[in-house]
């Protein structure tokens, strides 16, 4: 066993982890107060990169297009909650499932309208775009150490707010149990829109993130989206705690999966068909991951307590 | 209104609807398009599959997000077999219901248990699991796809290597679908699967083990989907586990629900409208999502159930298909 | 072995620390109409819930007609003939009047996994449906959808959806529960003319329903029997009237 | 109701398709157009053009009309737009097709009506092989033979050990039998990655395996965008101190221009092999390259002028039976003798109708006004003929 790879391909796993957690997050939150289940999440992470790479090329540098972005994402979060969303909180599942499916069309169409079809690269200062050296030899990409620390710092925000701020007492309850925090005279209109902008923020910042790596691009989300969502069903719904714990176990699990599975495999089969099993398998292995603790606890591994 | 799921077509029109079916290859011909005989061999092999969803869905509220797995399932039922030279159409349509069923008897088991949006996301991510499955398999092609040399033999009482007889195939296959779900739905075992729609629990405290029951209907469902599967994987020739991808299985969602849920011709009335908005607004602009999703949206908003819904909502008194 | 019809003992079930039902000791004797009233939380609901199998019980035993049934699951016991009504009307809303009830008969009427034949005309499931709708006197609107009826036609299609299953235990969670005087004064009509014929656990805050029509009456308080009793034992028993008649029956 | 007003809407748009005419030529071009493999797609589309602009809009005579169809990256999708082509608008010929997968999904559409297909790219080693069909050409190559020439660079090079990436599909397995077949060194491992709609584009894992493997070069096929998020990974990774990048088909002109915007300047002098470039020396190809820097304002990519080479290949097969569009066998022998001016210069065509031709080794440089290219560097196979041709029984 090369203890360094396996290292590297850990800390490359939490990379992935703490992107599925920022996309997660707001997932939850939305999901989990306001009962709305928002395929469409993805496209904001879309949107994310597309602002900033925007910025970026105009102010030429990378930090200024992040910070300019961010509220422009969120900006983009409360005017589609205002529009559309809010019109269906009466809904039912089955309405929002298809709604926001309706809204990925629109925002894929109108991102290759815009920005047209070929994506856009965003490029990184120069201390960001080098590597440092680790022990034996290994080295690992600056950008993605800086990917790790945005998100575990903005993983302690959250818990700081969701369980330290007012807030976040209402956030919380509000994922436990709805009526109550109206009946505690809340302007419930107000607050779903500040979770939906906030979760929208979180989405983008996922997304100006993953950009300089692989571009910004259309349909980026659209695939990220469903694993957000298995991140926050393995999590429990309404769950900040269990969306950050989730969201490792899936990044770990897909990493791992695509750097030793292929290894494993050719234990029982031709090194040919491993290496075309092992990526599908690997990407498999998620789904059941949850299918597993779904038939074994049904609310998932966090669920928020009273619901 | 006695009824509960009254089909709401005057009959002129659904003998209209069908006869218009019917006599569409001749038609075909006549204007030199023989193209119109597969878009409507498509329209009506995924009406099949929306019919089979929306035993679940519209009857049963089992949202199912799934569902192109079987088709998945059903359409390499046909080419494995076919992969090894074995072109015999009984077999391979009994290998695509069985093997269709038998993968929604496992997997329904487990969904089951749960409630609500983990069952729509559950129901998901088996269907991942089935087009990860068959994208693992180097032998059939992976994320290639499998090409189907020759459609499917039925000892010489037909032959759907041409596309007439396949289309004539494919319109029988629907009416009899139908008509089977008809039949269930109408029957005591249709009259349980909507009770639990209706309340679970309650339907449990009068003595329906209420499980078993949405598990079978589930079942059905599954290798309903698994037979469009088939059809469908003789008419294209060409299958891919792409077939399975999630945004597949949302279409059909929408198909079952843009016609109207738990109607029994709302499922064809909504794939049409899809396959045919789908064929013109593309051809129309490259930006033909837009649209299309905004329709969505708006549906959605603004009426519920469907196509029905809109025109109920428009202030047209009986819907169209559906029960009113 | 007290040979009660329906014999609880023991039962416990907690949420959260909280004792919703606090090792309940119950008979409930052939035949009769045995009432249980306690004030708002005292675990009624739940004690319900757990005699028609919804919820398992943490601890204790269930057993109805010598039979232990505490791990029984719901429709069992439904098709043992045991019935429940729901406090919160609990009907399929999108379903008329007649289908409701004829559900309730098909379930009792062997497996529904016919799958051909058509059920809304099958006279073996109208006919007896018909017949319970006539028992709680709602054979005119037996073609209505469920939804479009009041809260107190509600009340009453429950009890028919009941009486459906030709159980030989009602059990009756607050069926007066939000009704009218008329309305109210109809169910106890209902509920007398089935005295004798059926043997019923109810639950009831209307007191002189209550002590109208029950034989028996156990309080319940805190998840716990206080006491039990004819009425007239129950009116006269100073700890109910501490822990709770006093303020309400003056 | 509804279903009515449909059906008879259905009936009145199809019935005001326009009608056949037989004094045109037609030809379809499926290629992508959505999705961000759209870039390529539109480099074809803009070459296809530019011929239509230099033919006059003319074969033999006869008015052209080019139909243009997306497929959307996907096999299924691409297959569609091939049966509709055939059968609505009757096409005579049909070109395009970026990838090897959407080409073998669609080709029995095309061939089983006898409608003449035309690789304008993708080169999967079936229809070289067992599959080929007479009604069948290609204005490319066969997947292997690139890598093939790049595994002879490698030898070349004296490198002994080679870590090999490619995505997960039909043309990404023909390129790793390509290099695995001429490269004599050792093959440190192979990662095969997800392709298609949901493709992968963050290689942290595959790049930290091929670290570890401890081979002396990265050998890559990455079309399209991947290429660039490839080159820039690698790049941030720290692994061009230790690992010379070798590719095929990643760094050409389509992501030439995003990586020089990006500055990835790690990316100049680095080698990849082709059969043509876009400073390749001979008439057409000068004609080409400046008629399409002129209306698009950058260089046009080896799709673009294998697209550009699939117009003038049908104008000679049109010409050679003077627009006789129903002389099948006049038109298919026309164009098996290649006789045409291609954009590689001159070229044969062996029995299963793929070129045999020259494959150079390039390099990226910067033009005279700073932008970046490709410049020829050597010829390292000359004349090959595809390892499948034997295979083929025509």
């Amino acid at each position: 066993m090369d203890w360094g790879l396996f290292t590297i391909q850990m800390l490359n796993g939490v990379q992935l982890g703490v992107l599925l957690f920022l996309l997660a997050a707001g997932l939850t939150l939305v999901f989990g107060i306001m009962d709305f289940v928002n395929l469409a999440h993805g496209s904001l992470y879309m949107m994310g990169a597309y602002f900033c790479a925007t910025l970026v090329q105009l102010t030429d540098s990378f930090v200024l297009g992040v910070i300019l972005a961010l509220p422009l994402t969120a900006l983009l979060g409360w005017i589609v909650e205002l529009i559309v969303v809010r019109a269906l909180y009466t809904h039912d599942h089955l309405d929002h499932v298809l709604a926001t499916f309706g809204m990925i069309l629109c925002f894929d169409t109108a991102v290759d309208f815009i920005w047209g079809p070929t994506g856009m690269a965003i490029p990184l200062p120069e201390v960001l775009d080098s590597h440092i050296d680790l022990f034996g030899g290994h080295t690992f990409p600056v950008f993605r150490i800086l990917i790790i620390s945005t998100g575990l710092a903005v993983a302690g925000f959250l818990y700081v707010m969701v369980s330290h701020t007012r807030i976040g007492m209402l956030i919380r309850a509000g994922a436990s149990n709805r009526t109550m925090v109206m009946a505690l005279g809340v302007d419930i209109g107000k607050l779903f829109a500040l979770v939906f902008a906030v979760g929208a923020a979180l989405a983008g910042l996922a997304g100006m993130l993953i950009a300089p790596i692989t571009e910004a691009s259309i349909g980026m989300g659209n695939e990220i989206i469903i694993v957000a969502f298995v991140v926050i069903i393995i999590g429990g719904i309404g769950s900040i705690k269990g969306a950050f714990v989730a969201a490792m176990l899936v990044g770990l699990i897909d990493t791992m999966g695509r750097s030793f599975l292929d290894q494993l495999l050719k234990v029982f089969m031709s090194s040919e068909s491993a290496e075309t099993s092992a990526p599908a398998l690997s990407a498999m292995a998620i789904y059941i991951l949850m299918a597993m603790v779904l038939a074994f606890r049904p609310q998932g591994l966090f669920p928020p307590k009273v619901r | 209104m006695t009824s509960l799921f009254r089909t709401g077509l005057p009959a002129f029109v659904m003998v209209a609807g069908l006869g218009f079916l019917a006599l569409l290859p001749v038609l075909a011909e006549w204007v030199d398009n023989i193209f119109l005989i597969d878009l409507f061999m498509r329209l009506m092999i995924l009406s099949i599959a929306a019919v089979g969803l929306n035993l679940i869905l519209g009857y049963g509220g089992m949202v199912s997000f799934g569902h192109a797995a079987y088709l998945v399932i059903g359409a390499y039922a046909v080419g494995i077999p076919a992969y090894y030279d074995i072109y015999d159409g009984f077999l391979q349509f009994a290998i695509a219901i069985v093997a269709s069923a038998a993968v929604a008897l496992v997997t329904g088991a487990i969904a089951l248990r749960t409630k609500g949006v983990y069952f729509i996301m559950i129901t998901m991510a088996f269907a991942q699991m089935v087009y990860f499955t068959f994208v693992s398999i180097e032998e059939y092609g992976a994320d290639d796809g499998l090409t189907i040399n020759m459609r499917s033999e039925f000892a010489g009482l037909l032959d759907i290597e041409d596309n007439f007889t396949l289309y004539y195939f494919v319109l029988v296959s629907l009416i009899a679908v139908l008509g089977l779900v008809y039949r269930i739905v109408h029957s005591r075992f249709g009259m349980v699967i909507s009770g639990a729609k209706g309340n679970e629990r309650r339907m449990q405290a009068i003595g329906f083990p209420t499980y078993r029951y949405r598990l079978v209907c589930y079942v059905i469902s599954g290798a309903i989907c698994g037979y469009a599967g088939a059809l469908l994987g003789n008419f294209t020739n060409f299958i891919t586990p792409e077939m399975g991808d999630w945004v597949h299985s949302g279409e059909l969602i929408f198909m079952v629900v843009l016609g109207g849920a738990g109607s029994l011709f709302g499922p064809v009335l909504g794939t049409a409208v899809f396959i045919l908005l789908e064929e013109y607004l593309s051809r129309l602009t490259q930006y033909w999502h837009f649209p299309f999703g905004a329709m969505l949206i708006l549906v959605v908003i603004f009426t519920r159930g469907g196509i029905n819904g809109m025109f109920r909502w428009l202030g047209m008194k009986s819907g169209i298909g559906g029960r009113s | 072995m007290s040979g009660a019809f329906l014999e609880v003992r023991n039962l416990y079930k907690s949420y959260g620390g909280i004792a919703a039902t606090d090792h309940v000791d119950l008979d409930v004797r052939q035949s009769e109409l045995h009432a249980i009233i306690g004030p708002n939380g005292a675990g009624k609901t739940t004690l319900i819930s757990q005699l028609s199998g919804e919820i398992d019980p943490d601890g204790g035993t269930i057993r109805f007609d010598g039979r232990d049934m505490t791990r029984t699951p719901a429709y069992k016991r439904s098709l043992l003939g045991l019935a429940r009504s729901f406090q919160i009307t609990s009907l399929m809303l999108d379903m008329t009047v007649l289908e409701n009830v004829a559900l309730a008969v098909q379930a009792h009427a062997g497996h529904s996994f016919r799958f051909w034949q058509a059920a809304r005309k099958d006279p073996a499931l109208t006919e007896p449906a018909m017949a319970a709708l006539e028992a709680v006197g709602l054979q005119d609107r037996a073609n209505d959808i469920a939804q479009a009826m009041s809260h107190g036609e509600h009340r009453q299609l429950e009890i028919a959806m009941a009486l459906a299953t030709n159980p030989v235990l009602l059990l009756l969670d607050e069926p007066m529960a939000g009704m009218g005087v008329e309305e109210s004064q109809r169910m106890v009509e209902i509920l007398r003319s089935l005295k004798g014929e059926k043997t019923m656990l109810l639950i009831e805050h209307d007191m002189d329903a209550v002590f109208a029509l029950a034989d028996r009456i156990s309080v319940l308080v805190y998840g716990r029997v206080i006491a039990t009793g004819t009425p007239e034992e129950i009116r006269g028993d100073e700890a109910v009237r501490r822990a709770y008649l006093g303020d309400e029956v003056a | 109701m509804i279903k009515k007003i449909t059906a008879l809407a259905a009936m009145g748009a199809f019935l005001a398709a326009p009608a056949m005419a037989a004094d045109k030529v037609k030809i379809g071009f499926v290629t992508t157009i959505t999705t961000p493999a759209g870039v390529i797609g539109q480099d074809m589309v803009d070459a296809v053009n530019l011929a239509m602009e230099d033919i006059g809009g003319k074969m033999a005579g006869l008015d052209v009309e080019l139909i243009i169809e997306d497929d959307g990256f996907k096999p299924p999708i691409g297959k569609q737009k091939v049966d509709k082509l055939v059968k609505k608008d009757q096409v005579d010929f049909i070109g395009g097709f970026i990838w090897s997968h959407v080409l073998l999904a669609s080709k029995k559409s095309a061939l089983d009506s006898g409608t003449f297909l035309i690789s304008s790219n993708a080169g999967p080693s079936q229809i070289a092989g067992k599959q080929c069909d007479k009604n069948f050409f290609s204005t490319s190559w066969q997947n292997d033979q690139t890598p093939m020439a790049m595994g002879e660079v490698l030898n070349q090079n004296g490198v002994k050990s080679v870590y090999v990436m490619a995505p997960n599909y039909a043309a990404g397995k023909n390129m790793i039998a390509g290099v695995e077949r001429t490269f004599k060194g050792k093959i440190a491992g192979r990662d095969l990655t997800k392709w298609g709609k949901d493709a992968q584009l963050d290689f942290s894992a595959e790049l930290a395996k091929a670290k570890a493997s401890g081979a002396e070069a990265l050998w890559v096929f990455y079309p399209g965008k991947a290429g660039g998020a490839l080159i820039k990974q690698y790049e941030q990774a720290g692994l061009r101190d230790t690992m010379p990048l070798y590719t095929v088909f990643t760094v050409d002109s389509i992501a030439l221009p995003k990586l020089q915007a990006g500055n990835l300047a790690g990316v100049m002098g680095s080698r990849n092999t082709q059969h043509w470039g876009p400073d390749l020396d001979n008439p057409q190809n000068k004609k080409f390259v400046s008629g399409f820097k002129k209306k698009y304002g950058h260089y046009p990519s080896f799709y673009a002028a294998q697209s550009y080479d699939t117009i003038f290949l049908i104008k000679s097969a049109v010409e050679a039976v003077n627009g006789d569009l129903s002389n099948k066998d006049g038109m298919r022998a026309a164009m098996k003798k290649a006789d045409f001016p291609s954009t590689r210069g001159k070229f044969s065509y062996g029995n299963n109708h793929f070129p045999i031709q020259n494959f150079y080794l390039r390099e990226v440089v910067a033009d005279a006004d700073g932008v970046w290219t490709t410049k020829i560097v050597s010829t390292v196979m000359e004349n090959h003929q595809d390892p499948y041709a034997a295979e083929c029984k025509m």
